[in-house]
């Protein structure tokens, strides 16, 4: 029993369960992760475009995105030792009518308000930046701090680290359920294995919400599941992150040379998942779609030949925003799940605020609109 | 099948071996050595090990080098190739053009 | 969407059988396949196949796929060639890439027929020009008409590996050596002994250490191996080559089947990652079938059989049989496939060093390490008598499912016995005609009509002879040991190229009579 | 010439329209229809493309499709697999290097 006790708990081998681990770990506490699938980084983690973005978002999540890029991704690849091929050659947010333009003038001046530097820009500027978009696009919001990275490689990165300090993880040990000691959350028990831990952090994503449930808290949210595409390896084109008003599509060409993009058919909330065991399936519409939604931009990439596809599912929170930190009601408890799709970016953040809120009982960034207690009815 | 799986088992320390330059996977240009390597570094199933370096993740879709990985990996972990799980299998089967990949005839 | 009642993957022996099967009850079958031409890898073997009359025996492959495409047609089966199937999924909707567009297909059934994909096997320098699969060399030779290279090494022993040889040579090449680490020759002793006495030496226990050249291969070494396989230092030999071909077995091209959510498993009897199947083909994701290599490496003649199985199977599984219809169906193909998964190379044999024949008679060793028989052990093998007058001598010395050697007398000399796997004997009271049709039809090339003394101190030997340019009446020569060796002079006597005899031409030559027993090729310098 | 004129079980091969192409500005003949790789293999050509990483030589392989190694720059557009392309009168085809065009 003694072996399966820990400082903190951390149930969810994903992004933020890797870099909470490594945060953690760097600061002398001792881990333990359990991941459900056999797979380290099996969830949304491995299966997004790699943005790494501050535009866009949300005013409740923005101060995480910005905290990210200024203290923690710079340096990231040094610090863990592998290259996450993180880039920070800007964000290009494209439309192609007014109606795009509003959209993105809306979501522009928001984030200027909570002090990001981001403009819209029109189509000369646009084709400066990146000469090989379509004529038809008109107008985009650029936000030259933002960019991208290797979500596969940056995972695995925090993980190698973390479990060179000596962070037990643990795959194919599912979680079913927690439980509260005098008090307090201290357990969790799989079907095997009961671990202990001062605190419990749990990230796994849309599983998230069953396992809460063992203990009476319960995170409004829903699966959805959306799908990405990747070329062969091609030229080397732009550095960019680039995204569209409408959510056509959204990706960047990796180091490697090969584009990643992601995008919807419109039907994910009803997608069947005709997957395996360990990896949700693709849709068969779906990546053709991704693909006309690209070539409407950049009709130069329609001879790219794609490799794979791959699908995952959004772990998509009832208003749009994570839910971050601890729950007044179970002491013990720290909840990160219900990303909605945007957790990559911000994953380093997360997990270094979390090792923060832990050890020291606080965040310096603020988190408080993304408290488990906000969720209210309309009226 | 889905096993418990301790990372944090022991399995040995790196020791580098005369034919760690030898190319495996021939589309992404990986050695014998950096698998080896991934192994070690944490990289303990063929799904990670491609995330981690791309080895079968090239033009050929690890046609050639799917079976040549396993063999390594499971010797680095001192077990049966069979207890690997092999990577998922995803559509497009053949790399196709986007253009291709576009334009759905019903 | 357009729905089929059966989807087929692949047109190969499998895919075909299942569709002519299928297509013959009623059922609207659609076949898919990426190649521009149908047949899988059957147009490629220009080989004589094994088994009985049910399985095509001593018909070369390339024939049965033209026979299957005849069938295929008359049964209705709609063929969609060029048509690159890039997804399947579990309610059985297939996504196929036809010219510029993506069409999708909803089967009520699906089999999978994609066959086997090739192994490799690495060596500093494998990534060089010249270093080619044994599928590839079989592509350029027999499909696009041109030599791999001058000069080959073959690495593996198996039957691709002894096939491909053998079909170098007939496509003009030198093959320098054939290599295996294994200790012992894993394909069929007849394809073996037919390279060896060409003058191809094996090398059993040995692996390439080394393929040189810059930009593209100039040469190979290779080294005695230990039992762990590690190569043994001193023992290097070095060839020069221009291509250096591998043979070294075949996994199954199942990726199709486990996107489609089937269970698998990794099952080395069965050469790799193989979906779990019924006996009949089925996978766990009821009404998709699978057929042929992709659910386990054999040869083609059982392809077939199983594809027959599965296009039998959808059959009942859409009302077109009733269920003992389909049993009764099933029962006849499923002793066909027994009767080929018998012998010494049935699956449940792989690996095994087996010492006796089922008639109790020592294998022969050197065959199963150099290639050949030897003078002193053929004596001991049922075919090989001596009569007087001009008699078959049948060097068949191991027990695989073949039999046209017995149907091919018109004088009923030749007997395999109760089964298949048998060796074959030439029985007491019987008269040679010297007709040849037995020579012909050996799909291992070991049958030879010899006269051991024509009284006059020379024997005649007729053997099977499928190169170019073929020798003439009056040419004179070297008759060639089962090694290979020059043993003694001969000269043509007869040239025989009968129709019947389907490109197997019989040349019968004149040695002393000391090598009636010994020589076993002919060449002219 | 490594082509088979006859051969002893296939016989002589049907006529083919034999047409010209380049390779990285050479003329070549080859014949119409045949993959590119195979009409580049009776004239001797053997390397068609070096790799990004190490700039290491590669040619035929598979010869079936499957494993790429055979990609070249073929009218302008990269990585298509010559053992299974036809070849047309005209082509221009030129060693790939890396990705690049």
């Amino acid at each position: 029993m003694e072996k399966n006790k820990a400082d903190v708990i951390i149930v969810g081998g994903g992004i933020i369960g890797c870099a909470t681990a490594y945060y953690l770990s760097k600061r002398g506490r001792s881990v333990i992760v359990l991941e459900a699938s056999d797979n380290i980084g099996n969830g949304g983690s491995s299966r997004n475009g790699g943005g790494v973005r501050q535009s866009g978002r949300d005013p409740r999540e923005l101060p995480l995105a910005m905290y990210g890029i200024k203290e923690l991704w710079p340096g990231l690849s040094e610090e863990l030792g592998v290259n996450c091929e993180y880039h920070k050659d800007g964000n290009l947010r494209l439309g192609k009518n007014d109606k795009h333009k509003a959209i993105l003038q809306g979501l522009t001046d928001r984030a200027v308000a909570c002090g990001l530097d981001v403009r819209m820009i029109d189509a000369e500027e646009i084709k400066k930046i990146n000469p090989y978009l379509s004529d038809e696009v008109t107008c985009a919001s650029w936000c030259p701090t933002d960019g991208h990275a290797n979500p596969m490689v940056t995972t695995l990165a925090f993980y190698r680290k973390a479990r060179q300090q000596g962070v037990r993880f643990i795959t194919g040990e599912p979680v079913e359920r927690l439980r509260k000691v005098r008090g307090r959350l201290k357990e969790v028990y799989t079907k095997e294995n009961v671990y202990e831990g001062d605190y419990v952090v749990v990230a796994a994503g849309y599983e998230s919400r069953p396992i809460l449930a063992t203990v009476g808290v319960d995170v409004p949210m829903h699966k959805e599941l959306v799908e990405c595409l990747v070329t062969e390896a091609e030229p080397h084109m732009f550095d960019q992150m680039l995204g569209t008003a409408e959510a056509d599509f959204y990706g960047h060409q990796s180091d490697h040379g090969s584009f990643v993009f992601g995008g919807m058919s419109g039907l994910e909330l009803d997608n069947k998942d005709t997957g395996a065991k360990n990896s949700p399936g693709n849709a068969a519409i779906t990546a053709p779609c991704i693909c006309r939604g690209i070539m409407k931009y950049f009709p130069a990439l329609e001879n790219a030949k794609i490799v794979r596809t791959w699908a995952g599912y959004l772990d998509v929170c009832q208003d749009g925003v994570p839910v971050l930190g601890f729950v007044d009601e179970v002491p013990g408890l720290v909840v990160a799940c219900a990303f909605t799709g945007h957790g990559f970016g911000i994953a380093p953040a997360v997990g270094e605020q979390l090792a923060r809120l832990i050890i020291d009982g606080k965040t310096t960034v603020d988190i408080s609109g993304l408290r488990y207690g906000r969720f209210k009815a309309k009226i | 099948m889905s096993r418990i799986i301790d990372r944090s088992m022991d399995i040995g320390e790196f020791v580098p071996q005369p034919d760690d330059d030898m190319l495996i996977c021939r589309c992404e240009e990986i050695t014998k050595g950096e698998i080896r390597r991934a192994v070690h570094d944490g990289m303990w199933t063929i799904t990670e090990i491609r995330r981690y370096l791309r080895t079968g993740m090239g033009l050929c879709q690890g046609q050639t080098c799917s079976r040549l990985v396993k063999g390594i990996v499971a010797r680095e972990l001192h077990i049966s190739p069979a207890e690997l799980e092999p990577a998922t299998s995803r559509s497009p089967m053949r790399p196709t053009e986007m253009k291709v990949m576009g334009n759905e005839e019903a | 969407m357009e729905r089929y009642e059966v989807i087929i993957v692949g047109a190969g022996p499998s895919g075909l059988s299942a569709a002519i099967e299928a297509a013959k009850r009623g059922l609207k079958v659609i076949v898919f396949d990426e190649n521009d031409k149908p047949g899988g890898q059957l147009f490629k073997q220009i080989h004589k196949f094994f088994g009985s009359k049910e399985h095509h025996a001593k018909i070369r492959g390339f024939r049965i796929g033209e026979q299957l495409l005849e069938e295929a047609a008359e049964a209705g089966v709609e063929v969609q060639l060029g048509a690159t199937v890039i997804g399947l999924y579990s309610d059985k909707e297939v996504n196929v890439r036809i010219g510029d567009s993506i069409r999708h297909y909803k089967g009520d059934t699906v089999i999978v027929a994609t066959g086997a994909a090739e192994n490799m096997v690495t060596f500093p320098g494998w990534t060089l020009p010249g270093v080619i699969g044994a599928g590839a060399a079989q592509t350029m030779m027999n499909i696009h008409g041109i030599r791999p290279g001058k000069k080959v090494l073959m690495l593996g022993s198996g039957n691709v590996g002894l096939v491909v040889s053998f079909q170098l040579l007939q496509a003009g090449c030198e093959v320098v050596a054939l290599v295996d680490a294994a200790p012992r020759i894993g394909g069929y002793g007849v394809h073996a002994a037919k390279v060896a006495r060409c003058g191809v030496p094996f090398y059993l226990s040995h692996t390439i250490t080394k393929a040189h050249g810059e930009d593209h291969v100039t040469g190979v070494t290779i080294s005695e191996v230990d039992s762990h396989f590690t190569p043994i230092e001193g023992t290097e030999k070095t060839f020069e080559v221009d291509t250096i071909c591998m043979a070294v077995g075949l996994s199954p091209m199942s990726q199709l089947l486990k996107m489609a959510g089937c269970e698998m498993e990794d099952n080395p009897k069965r050469g790799g990652q193989v979906p779990i199947i019924d006996d009949f083909g089925e996978t766990s994701v009821s009404g998709i079938f699978a057929a042929g290599d992709v659910s386990g490496i054999e040869e083609a003649s059982s392809a077939m059989i199983e594809g027959r199985m599965a296009g039998v199977c959808v059959s009942e599984y859409l009302g077109y049989l009733s269920e003992e219809e389909k049993e009764a169906e099933l029962k006849k193909l499923e002793g066909d496939l027994d009767s080929l998964r018998q012998g010494m190379f049935a699956p449940k044999n792989r690996g095994k060093l087996i010492e006796k024949t089922d008639e109790g008679i020592d294998v022969s060793m050197n065959l199963l390490q150099k290639g050949y028989v030897s003078d002193d052990e053929i004596e001991r093998f049922p075919g090989v008598v001596h009569r007087k007058g001009v008699h078959p001598v049948i060097e068949c010395t191991q027990n695989i499912p073949c039999n046209p050697c017995q149907d091919a007398c018109p004088k009923k000399c030749i007997s395999t016995g109760d089964n298949i796997t048998f060796l074959p004997f030439i029985k007491d009271d019987c008269e040679c005609s010297n007709c040849g049709m037995c020579v012909a039809s050996c799909s291992g090339q070991a049958i030879f009509l010899v006269d051991e003394d024509c009284g006059d101190g020379t024997a005649t030997i007729t053997l099977p002879y499928e190169f170019l340019p073929l020798p003439q009446v009056g040419d004179t020569g070297y008759g060639l040991s089962r090694s290979g060796e020059k043993l003694c002079e001969a000269e043509v006597v007869l040239v025989r190229s009968l129709k019947a005899f389907d490109h197997t031409n019989l040349l019968t030559m004149r040695v002393p009579k000391e090598y009636a027993m010994k020589a076993r090729f002919f060449t002219k310098d | 010439m490594n082509r088979i004129e006859e051969h002893p079980i296939l016989g002589k091969k049907e006529e083919r329209q034999e047409v010209t192409f380049t390779f990285d500005g050479r003329e070549l003949k080859g014949f119409e229809g045949e993959p590119i790789a195979i009409a580049l293999k009776a004239n001797g050509v053997l390397i068609h493309r070096y790799t990004k990483k190490e700039h290491k030589p590669r040619g035929i392989f598979c010869a079936i499709g499957r494993c790429t190694d055979c990609v070249m720059v073929v009218d302008g557009k990269p990585n298509i697999r010559t053992c299974v392309t036809p070849l047309k009168a005209g082509m221009v085809v030129k060693t790939q290097n890396g990705v690049e065009v």
